[in-house]
């Protein structure tokens, strides 16, 4: 795996919501090698403060050189991406981590579950799950606090040619309430599904023991606080699941190497420590 | 000015080894190396310092690891790593193709930790010294970190220098009251060379939760953020002991790398600034040389320890 | 959520002394309390106090005295004071006008100049205690900094309490190894209270000239930057003594505060955020109140030393 | 004295050369209170980097409530204040400090010596004198290393009606040379003169000297690190003057209080502490 360090020029800036902003930047080295679920470590100040990279997700990789990080301002990192501006430098590593693994049964049935945020990987993972020529079904559920977070990405969506599953929190768009348990009430229990899923931890978590039970396969993106994002640091753990404990005699793993997509079986879903 | 002129970036670490220029990785910041491959030529480092590594692998600390304060960071990664036998197996190899220095950092829970990786690496081609992180809890002894505790340096530091052969260079701990008194220590147990500082001990708090940001509620602090303390612990240093020192702490940049040259320090370490930009080492090796050049220097030998006091 | 409803900021930092809320300033940060008049109501803070007083005036080290580090400040002030006497004639007046408890910081060179201070101060009316800074050299003993032997922390303690009747509160230094050491120390020697930290040793240079950034080569850290080590220590002293813990180190805002009442102090002093925000402490009880209010608190007293451990 | 911390719009900005930049702020409390000389405390940043404030001189006051800075970007809190837009909000403390001490004499002669963002003050000093009916002459004399930093604000102070001698390092406008050289060669010395100074240190060093083999007064505006600029760190420290110590017993004079305008006589001029 090549990671490369770049200087790379914001060539759009879309405001999509009060908080929400998508970037599209100059990043050749890293649209070409770039897998869905992947991520790059992007620099989020020109001063020491706040002195670590901030790990972003790709929502998209082009064939013409440009990488799209969508995301929310929550902090002072992300505070000064938004504040950036068409043509302005950033200073970004990537791509990094290891992806959502694609099907390679071309007939499998896939079930995506995002949440907040989490929308921004599965975007590039269904761009790259179309390009492949499914023959199974593709479920897409998509949730977010309100109609205004949900709205935009939808759209993006449902130009791929994918009906999307909405639920917000308030009820403001689809479904009212969780998406989670839009998809307990409206998947077809029948088929067998491939779950790949990105969001908040408790959602992802729920995701996991509906797969579990189901016995269904599941991928999922987990966030963990990063200094290094390239395996140096060794700042990233989660605990391993105490299956994988015992097959791998590891007590923990790491999300910027070993993931951050992760079989949600190989991880230990203990919300104490997040 | 003549910036095409080749400067004399060579420096003497102490046991007979000299670094084709003052830049090392520090220890735990830099992997094995191979981590930073594709952002750094590993052939222009004057050596790569690897994450500490002990007899047996070590899983550490539970998340959350690593939280961030104002121009620095707290970890608590506890130590993790593969243990010397996956190390020498599945990691020297690879360094030791690129021919930089390789120095194998080292942690224990006894003297006898200690002294077993010694005459472990002892045998091991490819290893050019020892660095020997001191700021571990002495098990055996109440869990008081070796490295605040001067007996304790110069047993530690005999300890390993009796099984090896090779530079051994002790990497001193900053919470203690006198580093000169550390570091005399380490001098006087017969290490080549000490390396400092390790981190300084912090904590943080969510006053939300009311819980702590690490889960092992303490946590060493790096970064720009300790740089001053760092400074001045390696001019007392420098100006206490007759064995090369090598300066660490904060060093973002060529120009802080400079003020500990110039405090008096052998060498310098880089460590938190390789998470910030992994090019960092190699950027600080070019801009040293164009210090020098600037300045008319010949020889990176004429700024070490020139610090004029008036 | 009642956001009007009165919050008991009460707090005991010993002695019998009962400050109307825990937010107090930081000595040599504050001038004598009047420099701030303009920004702040000085009848809202918990203490006010003063700039470290010694004997005989000081005039200070030479320029350039303060440097910009990442995150914090070097300060080489050098005690720089008017002394006891003018003290007395020209400042206090002011500050028990106002009526917020007082506290004086007193240094000196020699246990008799503590002792001596001590006994001036006793007979005066309009100080509520007295905040004993022993970061100083002992300059009858080698120059070694009284608060960094166990000892002399006692001898210093036990000298100022045998001459006044005042509260007594050692304000400890962090360039020590064990910081629970000197806390307890200063207890056995009949402090009715700690505060902590003054600054960390650090240093700064102009890699360009080769000089020192400090006329005094060396001076005290300051700022967010030490507020990891700063909570630190306050935690752990706060677990080892029974006396009250009043927590000092890069307090900007109220989440700051409360990190360090969380950890275990009675109260908090604000230093270096009053020289980059004059209204911070005003501004810190208003937030202490507002979080109390929105966490449906009573009392202060419900989150000191709440920190839970998992 | 009354100094005030005050949340300040950015009513205008001007860049008059590539690194020097005027911003008028609205500030009444401190408009209303200023004394040439004085300066204001200006948080040079959102977050923590750089910490401290920065200070600059008032370079104009006036009686709608507006006060200006002229400075020059030489680090990253120049830099940022230079990067703030019309209509942004700084947070700035003022006025304060010792200013320039207007003569009590209608007829005195006064010399006025600026070098570099030392025309900042002198500028809110000319203005105050001229209102004040001047009898004397009034000789002001700016120096700059070149013509694009001076041009400007050259052009501000003959829209006063001053004539102004210029000196620039490399030529380009005026005399060449030192500013000081020009005062020395083209002054009348059969007159009295009052000077007013401000400028690098090397140069006021002159000026001083200059004056005080004549005997002529001299108020200097000094400039050291400063971290508060309310008193209350004693960081701002110059050395007094032998005389200076005799008279005050003060070994050391605080920029930010006793000055920083001080009699010439007053300070130490050891540059070793600079
Ligand atoms: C692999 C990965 C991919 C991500 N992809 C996206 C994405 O596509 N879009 C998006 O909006 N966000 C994404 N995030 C989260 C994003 O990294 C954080 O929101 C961002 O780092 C916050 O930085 P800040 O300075 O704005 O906030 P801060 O002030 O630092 O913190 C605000 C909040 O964010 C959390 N946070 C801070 N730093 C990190 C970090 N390094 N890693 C994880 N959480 C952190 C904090 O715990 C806190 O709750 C991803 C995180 C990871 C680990
Ligand atoms: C009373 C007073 C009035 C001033 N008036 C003006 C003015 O009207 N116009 C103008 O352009 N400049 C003025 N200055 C200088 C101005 O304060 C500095 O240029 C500014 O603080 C530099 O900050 P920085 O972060 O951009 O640079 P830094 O990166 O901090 O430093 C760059 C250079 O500026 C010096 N410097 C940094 N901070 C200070 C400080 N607090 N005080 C003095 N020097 C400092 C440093 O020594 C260094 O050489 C004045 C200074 C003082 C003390
Ligand atoms: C994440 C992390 C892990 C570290 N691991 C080790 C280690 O294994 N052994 C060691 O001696 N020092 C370790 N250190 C300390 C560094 O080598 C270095 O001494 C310290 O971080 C100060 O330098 P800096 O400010 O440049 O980071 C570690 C530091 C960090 C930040
Ligand atoms: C300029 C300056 C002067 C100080 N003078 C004194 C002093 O006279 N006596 C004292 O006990 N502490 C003094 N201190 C230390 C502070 O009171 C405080 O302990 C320290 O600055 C840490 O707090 P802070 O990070 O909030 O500034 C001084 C600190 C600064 C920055
Ligand atoms: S973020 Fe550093 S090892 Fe994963
Ligand atoms: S700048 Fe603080 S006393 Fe003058």
């Amino acid at each position: 795996m090549t990671a490369h360090q770049l200087k790379s020029e914001i060539v759009r800036k879309e405001q999509l919501a009060k908080d929400i902003i998508r970037l599209t930047l100059a990043a050749p080295e890293i649209a070409v090698r770039a897998i869905p679920g992947q991520f790059m470590m992007l620099k989020a100040t020109d001063k020491m403060e706040p002195l670590l990279r901030r790990p972003f997700s790709i929502h998209q990789a082009t064939s013409n050189g440009l990488v799209q990080i969508l995301f929310k301002v929550v902090g002072a990192g992300s505070k000064f991406l938004a504040d950036r501006e068409q043509g302005d430098i950033l200073d970004i590593v990537g791509p990094l981590g290891h992806g959502f693994d694609l099907p390679d049964d071309p007939s499998a049935n896939l079930c995506l579950v995002g949440g907040g945020m989490g929308c921004a990987p599965l975007y590039f993972l269904t761009k790259r799950l179309l390009t492949n020529r499914l023959e199974g079904s593709l479920q897409l559920y998509l949730g977010a606090t309100t109609a205004k977070e949900l709205a935009v990405v939808k759209e993006d969506f449902e130009n791929l040619g994918v009906k999307v599953f909405a639920a917000t929190d308030d009820g403001s768009l689809g479904y009212h309430g969780f998406v989670t348990d839009l998809v307990a009430e409206s998947l077809d229990k029948e088929l067998r599904w491939q779950f790949y899923s990105c969001g908040p931890h408790p959602m992802m978590n729920k995701v996991a023991r509906f797969c579990a039970a189901e016995k269904w396969p599941c991928q999922v993106s987990l966030e963990t606080m990063m200094a290094c994002g390239i395996s140096a640091c060794l700042g990233c753990t989660v605990r391993s699941s105490p299956a994988k404990l015992i097959s791998s005699n590891k007590q923990f793993l790491h999300v910027c190497k070993d993931g951050p997509v992760f079989d949600s079986g190989d991880v230990a879903w203990t919300t104490a420590e997040r | 000015m003549d910036h095409g002129r080749e400067i004399n970036l060579t420096t003497h670490i102490g046991g007979g080894l000299i670094l084709r220029n003052p830049v090392m990785t520090a220890s735990g910041t830099f992997g094995y190396g191979r981590e930073f491959s594709d952002f750094v030529n590993l052939h222009h480092l004057g050596a790569v310092v690897v994450k500490g590594i002990s007899l047996l692998p070590r899983s550490g600390n539970p998340p959350p690891r690593i939280v961030e304060t104002t121009g620095g960071m707290l970890n608590a990664i506890g130590l993790e790593n593969v243990g010397v036998e996956a190390f020498l197996r599945d990691k020297l190899p690879y360094l030791r193709e690129i021919g930089t220095p390789v120095v194998v950092n080292i942690l224990g829970d006894s003297l006898d930790d200690y002294a077993e990786l010694a005459e472990i690496l002892n045998d091991i081609d490819g290893i050019s010294a020892i660095e020997v992180n001191i700021s571990c809890p002495n098990v055996k002894q109440g869990g008081v970190a070796f490295g605040t505790d001067p007996g304790m340096v110069r047993a530690v530091t005999r300890a390993v220098k009796a099984k090896t052969s090779r530079p051994v260079i002790i990497k001193l701990s900053p919470n203690v009251t006198d580093i000169t008194v550390t570091a005399r220590a380490a001098e006087e147990g017969g290490a080549d060379a000490v390396s400092l500082i390790n981190t300084l001990i912090g904590m943080a708090i969510d006053h939300r939760t009311r819980t702590p940001r690490l889960a092992n509620v303490i946590g060493g602090l790096s970064g720009p953020a300790i740089k001053p303390v760092a400074l001045r612990m390696v001019w007392q240093t420098a100006r206490a002991v007759k064995i090369p020192v090598i300066g660490i702490g904060g060093i973002m940049n060529a120009e802080d790398a400079l003020e500990f040259l110039v405090a008096g320090a052998a060498a310098v370490q880089i460590g938190t600034a390789n998470f910030v930009n992994p090019d960092t080492t190699e950027r600080v090796v070019d801009g040293i040389t164009r210090y020098l050049q600037e300045s008319g220097c010949q020889a990176l030998q004429e700024i070490i320890g020139t610090l004029r006091l008036c």
